[in-house]
């Protein structure tokens, strides 16, 4: 048991390391967010309760797209240079690898996103607890797509054009929490007291995730890497 | 300042005997794409030993090799350590394998030491510093240690991943095609670790265009049919 | 019995066998299909009144529903292929998994399509956000994403098994996906939007929808059956068999 | 018959459904075709050129 | 000259090629831009009036996107097998070759967004005129994303990450497209007459990076390959 | 029905005499992150001469060959061409070059002949097909002509890239380890090139870690300082 969670901290710390290597990586996710979400106001013209209402909608795909394109660069590396099959032949059990891999990418991509979300937030004149709740929605719904993602990410691994062909895989998985997430906000305009049962299924949507989407995921890999 | 300097001529690697140990391979069928590879492929090999696939271009050597250590799920027969199918020991198999293919398994963005030590880690291996300083030295890269891989050579990035084998406890090495890229130095050094690990009880898969002449052990080829 | 299945899990003589069955699934198709196409163009009425007033092109249900019904559960039958492929590792469920798909994709377009011409008239456009409508939509990307992934693979036997890990996943989703999409509310899920009102469907009109989706099942048998037999070729190319199989057939 | 296909002025939308349903299955079905004699010729062809290695 | 024409042949028909052999490459980008288009509804609700505001932006930011996501692979696969620095040793000037992978690639990805966009603006309730007039504003404007897009990817070539990267350098260059784009639809939807400038204005664009971006492209490459 | 049949044992490459032509390297420096790796380089090859670069792992014979054939561009010195300086000649330069690297440049969608056709077609070199099958059948892979090469070995890709040398017409060629990953047969096959090439006036630029011998032509090995 020890052995795993050690296991699990040596894969992220070394995932952590590679990110600093290159800050970019982080960075790029975080403003690719940001771009998208700044697009539309472009593309719609800026209207401002038109722009409240999109908001929610708007902020939530732009971090699907995010946390999806990111996701293309799980495994690859990893897988091109070798030390993805490395890592099969390890004693350890690829699961944990898995989420370890899985954790730090959510460290280094999703975390930004929430961090940064309330600010896209207010370009769309979403207002107070709004904010909050996207936040909070954010924070619980990114780890999923993550979890997700990761599946597809797996499954792709070494094909050409794998990045969107991720997406094509991914996206409509990801769109309970696309519902519920946005939901949540747009919900929180209204009444905040509704918000709640929102969070709650966003939530147990998490518990399902760890629970499964880590074993598919290693699943996945040992199909690829063959 | 690295302990680089003092390095011991005697292998580094822990020269403790391996415990004895068998792997036994029985009708294996391998397709690739809609070729049939190879059908009812028995062969077995046991500590002290050193198995040499053979075979031209395309025969199929790094096929069997990826098949024997797991990666590879082939389409019929079993492989056996010490009598179980590796698929049922899982982890309990791979605990005892090392495998290196065309690719070296190292990360760019890493040095050569931090490679060697998630690796070593991963592997289970023991892992103070000072070991993993003397493993690189001894294989050449003093001075290059804590670089990013990125900027080595070919034959320097080659050198890094072959370093694993100075500190692994693995008794069966799986080794495909060790020597390219490799300039004479590092071919004898890696021709005197070999032998060593033979010497030392254990197993030894591998491919190679040259020829080997390892001076211990017992040397069985294995020449797969050729294709081109 | 065990072993029959695995004999018939061989796709040497699995190849005969659909050989054989195709032609009457395909005759099967065609005469349900007719009967109950005469039945509910003939023997219905021509408006509906009621719970929701139809006219004439009410008729499109039959295509439209059925299509509907027999995009999802090809879904489920190519989950459950791939089930059996990753749980057995038996070549075949792989290629009935994979030869299952197209046919399922081919009728999600027909239910989408259908339901975009039965829209304009009847609500008068020719899409709307409906949870059905969405829903189907949503299948239509899973089929794609599977057809996808696994055309995306040259290796036959990883894209085999990564498809049919998708597909499981994706199987798995469904329920969820759907209750989001009909449910985006979780304060008020109780009023579901508009059901599909079987209740209050004329008789006939049941009997036409029901038929043809029997005809549209044996139809995807039929098709099923011919693209396995072709997969078995490629695949199973440089085997005796084969052989002797196109001597049987005097290939030249 | 001509009422009959009227469908009520709505003839467009019901018939380009079974329209569609048809062209549909009829391309399916011809891509099946197709794809199995392609098959069926390459195979071929690959006999005989194992049938040629062998006269050699 | 001919030569030049010939080699831009070669090129054009090789990656066509290239496509075929997986022609899932093409229907991905397609798919990608339909997904991307449906998730919005679900994110902001289905409200008629709402749909057919946000139609045009949509439609142009997932054209933006999909476009985009493609172009990673422009010249990825080619410099990581190694046939890039055999084109630089060609004694064929770089830039014809350059244009004859745009072209290819515009053929496989831009071409079949404007043939499917009237159906994505059928879901957003557009009509008539309005959805001629976005498939001809995507005529003009797609060739002028897949240029400048280019030029993202050959400086983004063999980075990790790259996928997210060129969004980085690239998008802030489609705005002008994406503004003109959308604003030609959204102007269609008042009075069709208002149209002509907008789509004037991209074909200028189309002028101008058909002459520019190819030089640029090559010369980036030249560096990426070093 | 491939014209693979008909092999004649002779080289199929166009077999006229090449014009004389000479490379001048002078002062060449050539800086790699932040290691000088030469500084000052001065040789020259000429019509009929093989250069053999050699030098232990790391000690940039890659980075000489990449800077030789244009593709890098050195800190200082210059790379003359008859005389001119490439940088200057430009295509009129690389029109003359083949570079083989440690990468195939081969596409593995494309099968081997159609790879083959691109590249020439590029070159400008002759292509009809009979000589295209002719050269993929002298280099031993017929039957594998129209397989996509992704399913090829590691061998079998090189070999790809490879039969390129029949075709070209190119006076210098550029090649970084060219033995590596090939069998014994190949080898073999590829030396055979090598003096042939050289025997018809052409120049060779090569490095490898194997012993090379070319009967034909004078063979200068040029020795870059050691580094690991
Ligand atoms: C593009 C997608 C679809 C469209 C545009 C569409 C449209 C329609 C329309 C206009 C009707 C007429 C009945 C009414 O107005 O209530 C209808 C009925 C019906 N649709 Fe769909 N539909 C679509 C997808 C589906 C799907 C996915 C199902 C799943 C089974 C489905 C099942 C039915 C059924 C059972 C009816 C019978 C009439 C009723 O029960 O209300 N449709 N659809
Ligand atoms: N992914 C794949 N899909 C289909 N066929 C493959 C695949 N990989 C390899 N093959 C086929 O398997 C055969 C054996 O490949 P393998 O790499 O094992 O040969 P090898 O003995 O290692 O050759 P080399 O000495 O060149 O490394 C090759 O001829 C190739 O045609
Ligand atoms: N991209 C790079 N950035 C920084 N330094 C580099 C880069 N590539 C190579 N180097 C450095 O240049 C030196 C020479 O590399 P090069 O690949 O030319 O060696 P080589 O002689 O080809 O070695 P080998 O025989 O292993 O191929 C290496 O020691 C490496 O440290
Ligand atoms: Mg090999
Ligand atoms: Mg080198």
């Amino acid at each position: 048991m020890n052995g795993m969670v050690g296991t699990f901290l040596v894969i992220v710390r070394r995932d952590l390391t590679l990110a600093m290597r290159r800050r970019t990586d982080v960075l790029t996710t975080l403003f690719f967010f940001v771009i998208v979400a700044s697009l539309f106001p472009l593309g719609v013209g800026s209207e401002k309760t038109m722009l409240r209402f999109l908001g929610p909608g708007v902020v939530w795909v732009a971090a699907l797209l995010a946390s999806m394109l990111a996701l293309e660069r799980l495994f690859a590396s990893d897988f091109a240079d070798g030390t993805l099959e490395q890592m099969l032949l390890t004693p350890q059990p690829l699961s944990v690898l898995v989420l370890g891999k899985v954790c730090a990418h959510w460290l280094l991509t999703g975390l930004p996103l929430v961090a940064i979300a309330p600010l896209i937030g207010l370009q769309y004149h979403l207002q107070g607890a709004t904010l909050w709740v996207m936040a909070l929605a954010l924070l619980v719904g990114t780890p999923v797509l993550s979890l997700i993602g990761a599946i597809g990410a797996a499954l792709t691994l070494g094909l050409r054009g794998g990045g969107i062909l991720i997406s094509l895989l991914v996206l409509p998985l990801y769109i309970p929490v696309l519902v519920y997430g946005s939901g949540a906000v747009a919900a929180s305009t209204i009444d905040l007291a509704d918000v709640q049962p929102f969070i709650a299924l966003l939530g147990a949507f998490l518990v399902l995730a760890l629970a499964f989407a880590p074993l598919a995921t290693a699943a996945a890999l040992r199909i690829s890497v063959e | 300042m690295s302990p680089a300097e003092d390095v011991s001529p005697t292998p580094t690697a822990a020269p403790a005997r391996h415990a004895p140990a068998r792997l036994d391979v029985v009708g294996l069928e391998v397709q690739r794409g809609d070729r049939r590879l190879f059908t009812g492929l028995d062969f077995s090999i046991e500590s002290g030993e050193l198995l040499h696939v053979r075979g031209p271009n395309g025969s199929g050597k790094t096929t069997l090799l990826r098949a024997l250590c797991g990666l590879l799920l082939p389409q019929a027969g079993e492989i056996r350590w010490n009598g179980e199918a590796i698929r049922r020991l899982g982890e309990e198999f791979t605990r005892n394998v090392i495998y290196l293919g065309h690719l070296n398994g190292i990360k760019h963005e890493l040095t050569g030491l931090e490679n060697l030590r998630v690796a070593a880690t991963l592997d289970g291996d023991r892992v103070e510093d000072a070991a993993l300083w003397q493993a690189l030295a001894r294989i050449g890269l003093a001075g290059f240690e804590d670089l990013p891989t990125l900027v080595l050579s070919q034959g320097q990035k080659k050198r890094v991943a072959l370093a694993r084998l100075m500190l692994t406890s693995a008794r069966l090495w799986i080794l495909d095609e060790p020597f390219v890229a490799l300039d004479t130095r590092a071919v004898a050094l890696l021709e005197t670790l070999l032998v060593d690990h033979v010497a030392r009880g254990g197993l030894l898969i591998m491919t190679t265009h040259q020829e080997v002449a390892l001076t211990s052990g017992t040397t069985r080829t294995l020449d797969l049919g050729s294709t081109a | 019995m065990k072993l029959h299945w695995f004999h018939f899990s061989a796709p040497s003589t699995f190849y005969g066998l659909a050989g054989r069955m195709t032609p009457w699934f395909l005759g099967l198709a065609l005469v349900t299909g007719v009967i109950a196409l005469y039945w509910g163009f003939f023997e219905t009425p021509d408006r509906l009144g009621g719970s929701n007033p139809q006219k004439e092109y009410y008729r499109i249900i039959y295509v439209h529903v059925a299509s509907a019904w027999m995009s999802m559960w090809l879904y489920v039958v190519v989950a459950g292929w791939s089930a059996i492929g990753l749980v057995f590792n038996t070549r075949l469920s792989y290629m009935m998994a994979v030869s299952v798909a197209p046919t399922g994709a081919l009728f999600t377009f027909l239910a989408l399509f259908t339901g975009a011409f039965w829209g304009k008239p009847s609500w008068g456009t020719w899409w709307d956000w409906d949870p059905r409508l969405t829903s189907e939509l949503v299948l239509f990307f899973l089929y794609v994403g599977y057809l996808a992934l696994h055309s995306a693979i040259d290796d036959t036997r990883r894209a085999d098994r990564a498809a049919a890990l998708l597909a499981i996943v994706g199987l798995v989703m469904v329920p969820v996906i759907f209750w989001s999409i009909n449910c985006p509310d979780p304060n008020q899920c109780a009023a579901l939007h508009q059901r599909s009102s079987m209740s209050d469907i004329d008789g006939n009109i049941l009997f036409g929808m029901l038929g043809l989706t029997f005809a549209f099942w044996m139809y995807s048998f039929a098709t099923s059956f011919m693209r396995v037999r072709s997969i078995i070729l490629e695949r199973e190319s440089d085997t005796g068999w084969v052989a002797e199989q196109l001597q049987k057939e005097g290939v030249r | 018959m001509m009422e009959f296909l009227a469908q009520g002025g709505y003839a467009f939308y019901v018939w380009s459904c079974y329209g569609m349903a048809v062209v549909l299955i009829a391309a399916e079905l011809v891509a099946l075709q197709r794809r199995r004699r392609t098959i069926l010729s390459q195979l071929g062809r690959l006999k005989r050129m194992r049938e040629a290695e062998e006269q050699r």
